[in-house]
Parts: C-alpha cells; structure tokens; sequence
C-alpha cells in the first residue's frame, strides 16, 4: 500500500501548482498563434509545447527538467547555455540569406544602425529599472529583433534571465504587424509613404562573393564580442554565394538550421518553469521589451527621414522602419503598408537592406556589450 | 528467491505500476472519447445551422470515396502526383523565385531568405 | 627488434580471445540477419557492425573502445549512456507516425495498456532471479518492445546492463513473427479470428493537432518520469501535423533520426566486448526477455477477449496481440495472420491503434520506474 | 533609479555602443561602395578596352527584363522548370552514373566517389 | 570618455598585429583557390574564412577564439581534439565511397601500401629535424594525403601542432595537380605510360557487402589503432552496399557529413593564430608535407615498376601515384596525364583501386603509430 | 640530428610500420582474392548443376554490355531516369501514400509510419 501512495505522490497531479497553469496556459496560447495565426511557427510551436513540457511538476531529485544536472533536458540546454546553438542557426541563416539588396543599396545600412537605438535606449531604461549591467544589456538586445542574437546575448551576459528574453523577444518579433504599423502612421506623412524608389540595380556574383568577407572582417574587427554571430552569419553566406560549396550550405540551410531551432525552441520553452519564471523581472522584461521595439521602429523611421534631408534620391522613410530586422516580417509590413497608399509601389526588396543589416547591426550592439561587460 | 522479490516490495511495485499506466492510457482513451463527442456535437450543431462550404471544412484530410472504385492506375497516377507536388513544394530550396504582380520595371526580384516567418501565409 | 615485437604484440591477432570470437560470430548473425532475412536492418546492421569492432582486442591503455575515457567511441556512447539519443529518436518517430488509427478507436488503447504486463511479470521474474530492483525494472522493459525506451531506462536505472537489455530487444522485436503466431493460434479460436472490423472513422486536422498535446500533458502528469520520451514523441508529432511546421517535422524525421540511430546502434553493438558481455547475467537477460514479449502477447490477447464480454461491437482479439508495440511489426504479423483465415479481413490500421499505444504505455511504464528506482 | 543608470556609466556606454555600431556599419557601407565605384571603373575600361562575351560575364544572376513582359504563366513555367533542374543537379546524389566517351569496350564505368574533390570542374 | 576609450581600446583594429595580416592574407589566398581554382573548395573555403576569423584580434579574457575555454569556437574546437569529426567525416565518406575497383583488382591493394613510404620516411626526415617522435609520426601522416587522417592522428598525438598539419595535409591535397605530373614524367618511359590495362571485371553485390566487413576486421586486427577510423569507414560503406540502410547511408554522406566537414574545417582555420602558428616549426612541417608528397609518390610508382618484373598482365605504373590517396584527385591526375600520351587509354577506373586502398593504408599507418607513441 | 633518430627508434619504428602496413594490406588483398576465387568456383559448380534464372542473379549490378554500342543520348535519358526514379523511391518521405488491394471499403488507408521495420520486404 505505501508503495501505492509513494507512486500517486510521485505523479505530476499531486504537485500541480498554480504557477505551472498558469504557465501551461501561456503555452498553449504559443501554441495556437504558432498554428491557427501562423505567427513564427517555427519557433513557437516548439517554445510553446516546450513550456507545457517544462510546468510538468515531478519530485525534486529526479532528473527530468533543463534545470536537473544529468538529464536528457539539461544537456539539450546546455546548447543555450553555453551559446552554441545561435551561432549554429545563425551559419544555417546564413546559407539562406541573400544580401543583394543590401550591397546595391550602401545607405540603407545607415539604417540598419539607426534602428539599433531601441537597444541602448533599452538598456538605459532597463538601469532606471534597477537592474545590473549585464541583465539591462541582455534585456535591451529584444530591441535587435533577432531571437539567436537575444539567446546568445543572454546566455553570455545574463543566463538567469534567458527564458523570459527569449520568450519576449520572439513574441514580439511574432507581434511586428501589430506593432510596427501606428508607429508608421504617426511619424511619415502621406507624400512620403508615397515616395517611390529606383529598382535596385544587378548586384554581380563577385561581389555578392566579397560582401560577407569584407562585413565578417570589418564587424569583427570594430567589434570582436561580434566574431561568433557575424562570422558564422558570413560563413554560411560565403558557402552559399561562392557557387563551389553549394552542398555544404545546403546542409547548413535545411538540417543543421532545423535541428538546432528544434531543440533551441523547445529547451528555451522548457526553461520557463513557473517557480523561475513568474517574477516580477520578467513582467518588467517584458515591458522594456515592448518599449524597445517601438523605439526601435522610431528610430529607423526619424533617421530614414533625417537622411532625406540630405539626399537627392529620396528614400521612403517607411524602409527605416525594416531596420529593426525581424526578418523578413518588418520589411513585408512596410510592402504591405506601402501597398495602401499606392497600390504600385513595391518597397519589399528596398527594405531588405535595411532589414537585413539590422541583423549585422546587432549582432554588433550585441559585440559591443560582451566586450565592455565580460 | 521469492524472498528477493518480497524484500523488494515486487508485487506492491509491479500491481501500482500497471495501475498507473493503466489509469494514464485510460485518462487519454477518455480524453479522445470526449473530444471525439465534443467534435461531433459541435458538428450536428454547425449542420443544423446553417450549410456551409464543405470543402472548407475538409482541410488536408484524404477523403475516403465509400463505395465508389478508382481504377488502380489512377491511384498510382495520383500518388506520384502528390510526391512529385510535395517534393517540390515542401522540401526546403535553398533559394527560391518569386514572381510578384503589378508593374515589372519595379518588381521582377528574387529572395533567397526564407527562414522562420510565416511564410506558408503567403501561399 | 624489440620495437617489432613491441608491434606485433600490440596487433589484435595477438590478443584475441575465445570471447571474442563467439561475440564476433553473433556480429556476423546480425549483419546476415539484417541483410539477408531483411530484420529491422536499420538497426541490427550497424549493432551487428558494432559487436564486430567491440570485440577487436587491443592493448589495454589505447583509448579505443566505448569504456575507454576519452575515446572516439566513448564519446558517441556517451549519446547513449546519459540518455540523449532516444528521446532524440523518439522526436524522429513521433515526426513519422500517424496517430489517426488510434485516435478513432479509443478503446484500443486499452490494448496498448495491458500488453505491458509483459513488463511488470517480467520485473518480478528477474527479482526472482536475484537481480536488484533497478535491473529487474530495465529487464522488465523489454517487452515493451520499443528499442529507444528499453536503452533510455537502462541508461538511467542500470547501465552496466545497458549491452545485452538493447540486443535482447531489438533480437527479439526482430523475432515479432516467429514468436506471436503461435500464441495467436493458441488462445484465439476460429470465430474470433474472423471478426471483421467497421473501418475506422475520418480524423480531422484539427483531433491530429490536438492529440499529441493532451497526451504529452496527461502522460507527463501520471508518470513525470516518462516525460523526456513521450514529450520528445509528441514534440515531433505535433510539428508534423501542425502543418506549420514541416520543415522541422522532415529535418527530425529524417537526417536527425538516421544519424541518432546509427550511432547509438554502433555504439550499442561495441559495448559487447566479451569480457562484459558474455556473462551468465546476459543469459538470464535473454531468457526473461523472450518471457516478456510472450507474456505482453498474451496479456494483450486476452485483454481483448475479456473487453468483447462487455461490448457490442466485437473486437478481433488478435489486434490485442499488436499492442506489444514492435511497430508496425507486430500489427502487421497480425494482418497477415488474419489474412490466413480471411482474405479480405484486413486488420492492420485497427492493429496500429493498440500497436502505437503500447507505444505510449511502455513510456509510461518506463517513467513510472524512473519514478520509483532513481 | 537614475543613480543606478549613472552608477553604471549608462549614458556613456549607451553612447560609446551607438558610436561603435554606426562606426562598423558606415565601415561596411563605405567598403560596399568603394567596391561598387571600383567595380563599375574597372567595367568602363572593359568596356572600352574590347567588346567581349557578355554572357560570359553575366553568370548565373538572373537577368531583369526592363519594360519588357513575360506573360505570367511563362514566368511559373520557367521557375519550375529552374526548381526542376536544380532539384536534379545542385543536390547531393549518393551515387551517380557517369558514362564517358571513347571505346565502349574500356569505358563504361560507375563511381560513387564523388567527396570534396573540384567536381564541379569536370562538369 | 573613459568608456569610449575602453571600447576603442577592445576593437580589433587596436590590437592588429602584422601577423594577423600575414595570416589573414594566407586566408584570402585558401579562399581564392578554393572559388577560383576550384581546388578542394568544401575544405579550403572553410579553413579560409576560419584563418580569417582565427586572426582577428581581441582584448584576452573574452571568450571568443578556439583556445578559450567555454567559448563557440572553443566548443566546436574540441570536435576536432577529440578527434570526433574526423571518423563520422569517414563514416560519410565510406557512404560515398565504390570499392568495386578495388574488389576486381587485389595486386593494386599493394600499391596503396607502397605510397605509405612517404609517411614513414617524412616520420623519420621529422626526428632528424629535432621533432618528437609523437610530433614526427603527426606530421608524417601529412603523406597519406588524406585530411581526416592528418586531423585524427594529431589530434591524439601532437593537439598542439594540429594547425600547420591540417593546413599543409590540405594544401598539398589541393597541389596534387602541380606535385605529381613532374615525377610521373621523371620516373616512367614512354612505352610505360602507354601500357594498357584490361578492364576490371564485374563485381557482385555479394562481394561488395562483405568487402568493408572483411577490410575492417582485418584492418583493425593487424592495427587496431585504426579501429575509428577504419571502422567508421567501412560501416559506412555497408551501409551503402547492403542495400538496406538506404536512408541511413543517405544521411551519413550527406548532411552528417557536410556538417562536420563545415564544423571541422572553419575550426581548424581559426585555430591558425599567428602567435601560435607563425613559428619555425610551421615552416618545417611545411616543408617536410611536400617531402612527404613526393616520397609517397615515388614510392608508389617506383613499386608499380617492381611488380611488372613479376606480372604476366603488367600494370601501367602510373597508376602507383594514385596510392597517396587524395581521393579522387591522384586518380584523376593520372587519368588526365594517361591521356596524354594516348587519347583511349582510360585509366581512371584502375587508379581508383590504389587510390582508395591509400585511404586503407595510411589509416592503418596512423594506427600503428596510436599503438606505439599513446 | 641523427641521434635524434637513434634515440627515438626511429629506423626500426619506420621498419616495422612499413611492415604492418604492408601485412595488412595484402591480407586484404588475399581475402578479396580468395573470396574471388571462391566466388568463381561456386559459380562454375552452379552453371554446370543446372541452368538457373540468371536475373535474379545479376541483382541491382548494372549490365556491362561488352561490344554493343548504345547511344549516347540514350545513355543519358536513362541516366536521367534513373537519377529521377531514385529520387522518387529512395529518399526517405515524411508520409507516404499507399493503397491496398481488396475491398476499397475497408483498406483505402495512408499511414506515415515508416520507420525501421522491414519495410524493404514489401516493395
Ligand atoms: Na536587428
Ligand atoms: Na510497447
Ligand atoms: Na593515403
């Protein structure tokens, strides 16, 4: 009989605490955005099913949870934890990327640097929150729009705070159509969101070969924290462009890409455990992480129309916006936006670049703060 | 030997363990009976309402003809079909054309980024 | 001179034993087995390759074999030993298999529950025989008849018998159609065995969708300890029929699976070396392992005859049989043998419903014993 | 709270990482665009120099048409005709058959080793 | 400004040494071949972009470069010491890989030991040179002319001159074109290179899946220092030829395989630190390689030569220099060089048979020298 | 340096690798050579006994034609054909649409479970 009633204790009903409903419930919303709303399914499906997974209560002492030294879950976290799964997809997203309107079109980097202001900006506020270094910094990186960026920032800086980072920041690079377009609204007026711009010019295989080597080299050396994302990033690119390696960025665009998102997401999910995650911190991550992609939307919009002061050619200040990344979701808002206002005027491929080089842009930031706080 | 089993509270261990997976595969058989119910219920209430568009409603889902005959040809015309359709479509392109509408002077492009975003949306 | 002798006496000529070469004979078995008779080749081939290489004598010293700290093969059967590959296979399967049968036939997964019996007879059995708890409870999974659970509990109950547990099961899942046809004879009569089936109902996207995650929940819930193998299963269930996430869903079932599998197979096989293997231990664990798959094969036979005293709708009992798990063997042993009665009864998708529920019961058994014993 | 953004050097290091990013991404900008200049000097030389295969040149980038119109189901007809074709010959193959010229009688040959070794010369 | 001063000071431009010039151009230089010439690109365009990476100077302290504990290089770093990647990069290529040549063609087995005198005789150019006898077996190996091979034996026995080795194993791999042609001429007549060969008779299925089980067990028994090496190879190569494992051949030479040679090469690239790199040593190793090419190349045409002496059916000797291995480079030299002198003699087939027992012959090589110097 | 050499065994050492090296491949060499020769003996044996079904035989090996000649363009579209077929067949499928002969009422079924069993049987 005692062995019976050392079982049922043994059973997640009779731990069940309110916390992991809670938590389970949040889940099961990823879940649903992932599938009915099709929001980054990629990633939050398996973060979701990861945090219904990981607010399974069980006895302490067994080694189940990403927390448990030993368990299967924890050694698939470990690839977190040690910042070697965002290097990974980032070769993977790498092989997949194409940088062509980046390179016939210089000045929208400019853009790309400018959206970076949600970060610092974020990081300031996060210090007026009370919170160290090194936690301001991984919390201000949300604003990157970039998850590999965010997770290997957190993991190097802040890995406590990693789960509720990851959570926000791919929640809200899902949310960028929801959040991006009254910030358009407010700060362009009607003639500028009707600016058309000149088709980008043939970009050659020469220098669609040069870029990720000049860009690795040159972020690298301005910020060498940026080696491991910058310079896999480039890799990948450099396999798929040089046109002789086209098996090896195959490999690193299908499998290599999925299998290190699957376990990624899913450990990032299982992370989320209520007793560690339900915190006031995480309630101000998460506010700080909403306030750092509008600032970083403000920023790329003002700066794009700051450059118009400027330039002959005008840009469309609505490709400031793509700055931010989250790629390539903000710059199909700003097409879609566009598209309202005339029904002809194509932006997608003139907020690439912009969008693109948010991407090098933070990874940079992301450098920057592993430099000064390592 | 039985003294090793006693000692190791075999019997107690072996009844309570076939009990809980019982009671799990239980716990699921009944949660796919009320789901099934719930399914069906919503169903014939949906049906009594109003006709809607069934093939909506279908989705992916193979639909099984009944009594009707496909000649067997067909069927293995359609099955490599479907392979070839899925094995272009589904399987991840390294880099991939798309062809967009409207004016071509502004919008003959390709991409190659396709990771990560909502992209079964636009298709 | 000396330096030749000094070589030759490191060559394995030099050192091979008796032991070696009856194991190296069984290697040869299972190659023959897997290509030849066609028996689960994609695992006994590289086990059977394995036990061939394990057994290669060598110098002691040489970091060489899987017991070697610091070797190449003791690397990759660390994949093994702490757990890792299983669950990382079961994301494989769980990507591949359908789950409509069952779903539409939920009273099958009662067969599915009570064919484990064979599991806990089995754990009384090896108590009997004086082996302690945690091996009894490793033994015992055996007639489970799932390759990856039987090798994750013996990786966390007793990895000193990890070797001949994983050969006795994958031995005997590749026996499935010499061992059950005759129990089937045994304890079904004529009339049973040609009881026709209604075909099974239409399952929707949307019972697909939801299945893997109530089950991952539920199982998780009774027995947390089951929760690595049945929430990797559902994981990649559910990325299969999101429908969202197919890239994901073919990347986990495809290279993912293959490499896991070759490699926990390899090592698996390695870890035979004779001097470990061939114990009386390792005979004890034979004979107990075919008692378990006869007992689960009976267990599920005549579960199924005392649930047609209850219902309306008459099962055929020899589905009962399919919920050993083995799948698709054991369910397609069962097609075939119905199809000696009855040639146009054909069983096999109302065999897969228990078959990939015992599939989910064996996890569950194996969670319940984590639970207990670590 | 604002002691704790000036305890921690905030505002300077906010500033000091702005500085750093715009400081790389105007580096890029500038190597884009000095690679740029340089490319299309080199190409007016060229071009004065001798009039030379310019398909040559042109490699596998795509082509764009200007104001010229491509019906639309020509444009799908060709993207899948590229899938196809890259499907068949960009993919790892396991093996592959190889027939090469010369007296039949010596040279019908198969081989399967095909890793990491300037293939794609030979093709 | 004391921060702006901190981050200025953490730039790579701060801290550019004029070795990390000299290395970073050694980088571009393997990059340029690689897409340019086309010579070994899915190994040199990695090890480039890493020799790049590799130089990129940073504060110490941060954890960014293979040799700094707990960082992403650090980790994939140690794929490569371990020497894990070069067996499961074996086990991809043995998937690959058609020994029917070699089954047809037994005598040639020899010549792919006769090469292997270039390892032994660079082993003892090395200890004259002052190397350690650990140190010279490493470097010796640089004549089997086969990467992996290079990459493992140095990884077990000299780790710390595992950058040079790789480098100059790969280099002189991609040289085989401009290497051998001149001692081919040198060392064979006219009427020699003009020799004829029958065509290899058909083999059988049957052979061609007990060939890798034959060649592991022996080849491991003689030296069971090849035993990851050798073993992984062959179990790949049944995978392919039982016919059973399709799939799992398929993602062994495929994903598995481009993964690890990714992983592998850009990791050996940054461990090129021109501290650790630009040493005398270096140099030495560099030369001895290309002593070690020539010696193996003479070896194995000089032995051709001697076997005619025995032979009814001679052999064209050309065929000797293709025992280095560089598979198939070697091979196809002497195709090409045949060529030259009589436009219908194909010799491809036939070098293959040496070509592919040099990967045999230096993998035992490498073993015997585990065996003695571990 | 030559004490180098002395000291460190290094001419006996160079001696005996050779050595082994050398043993282990013609042990090889012998195997496949015997094995050969086996094969050919028990082939004889069977061609004398009786005249047996030589497809069967052959298996997946591809026919050498000896003298004929085929032409090339023929040899590539069966080339392509095949490369096609085995990419149809060989590759491993997410799920897989089969279909059952027998009474369509009760076996139009598609399953997606494919893994490790057997499955080469019942092609
Ligand atoms: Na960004
Ligand atoms: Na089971
Ligand atoms: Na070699």
């Amino acid at each position: 009989m005692d062995v019976i009633f050392k079982i049922i204790e043994t059973t997640g009903f009779a731990n069940l605490a309110v916390g992991n409903l809670i938590m389970m419930a949040i889940g099961g919303v990823a879940i649903f955005l992932a599938i009915v709303k099709k929001y980054e399914p990629l990633l939050l499906l398996p973060i979701g099913f990861g945090v219904l997974m990981g607010n399974i209560p069980y006895t302490s002492g067994l080694p189940l949870g990403v927390y448990d030294e030993g368990s299967v879950f924890s050694i698939i976290y470990k690839g977190v934890t040690s910042g070697l799964f965002p290097p990974l997809i980032f070769l993977g997203i790498g092989s997949l990327t194409d940088f062509s309107s980046l390179i016939s079109s210089p000045k929208s980097v400019l853009l790309g640097a400018a959206a970076q202001i949600g970060i610092f900006g974020t990081y300031l506020g996060a210090l007026f929150l009370g919170f160290t270094n090194a936690e301001a910094a991984s919390i201000g990186i949300i604003g990157g729009a970039d998850g590999p960026t965010s997770i290997f920032l957190s993991s190097q800086l802040a890995p406590q705070l990693l789960g509720p980072i990851a959570i926000a920041a791919y929640s809200y690079m899902a949310l960028v159509p929801v959040i991006q377009p009254p910030l358009m609204k407010l700060l362009t007026n009607d003639k500028e969101r009707k600016i058309r711009m000149n088709p980008p010019r043939m970009v050659t295989k020469k220098e669609k070969i040069l870029f990720p080597i000049i860009v690795a080299v040159l972020a690298a050396l301005i910020a060498p924290g940026a080696l491991s994302l910058v310079g896999m990033l480039m890799l990948g690119n450099l396999l798929k462009e040089s046109g002789v390696t086209d098996r090896l960025a195959k490999s690193a665009g299908s499998v290599l890409l999925d299998v290190c998102t699957i376990l990624l997401s899913f450990a990032v999910g299982c992370s989320t455990q209520a007793d560690v995650f339900l915190t006031s911190k995480s309630l101000g991550i998460f506010a700080l992480g909403l306030l750092s992609f509008m600032v970083a939307t403000i920023g790329g919009l003002l700066f794009a129309k700051l450059m118009n002061l400027f330039l002959k050619n005008k840009i469309n200040p609505l490709i400031g916006a793509a700055g931010v990344s989250a790629v390539p979701d903000s710059a199909r808002v700003v097409q879609h936006f566009a598209l309202h206002y005339d029904k002809d005027n194509h932006l997608l491929m003139h907020a690439m670049a912009p969008n693109v080089a948010g991407v090098i842009g933070s990874a940079v930031a992301a450098g920057v703060f592993i430099a000064i706080f390592r | 030997m039985l003294e090793n089993v006693i000692a190791n509270n075999g019997f107690s261990t072996a009844l309570s363990g076939m009990l809980i997976v019982f009671s799990g595969l239980v716990l699921i058989a009944l949660a796919i009976y009320f789901f099934n119910l719930i399914s069906q219920t919503t169903k014939k209430i949906e049906q009594n309402g109003e006709k809607h568009n069934e093939a909506e409603e279908s989705g992916p889902a193979l639909a099984f003809m009944g009594d009707e005959k496909i000649p067997e040809d067909e069927l293995v015309a359609i099955s490599v079909a479907i392979e070839l359709y899925s094995r272009l479509h589904f399987e991840p392109l390294q880099s991939e054309l798309t062809f967009l509408h409207g004016e071509l002077t502004n919008s003959g492009w390709k991409t190659g980024i396709k990771y990560g975003q909502r992209q079964s949306i636009q298709r």
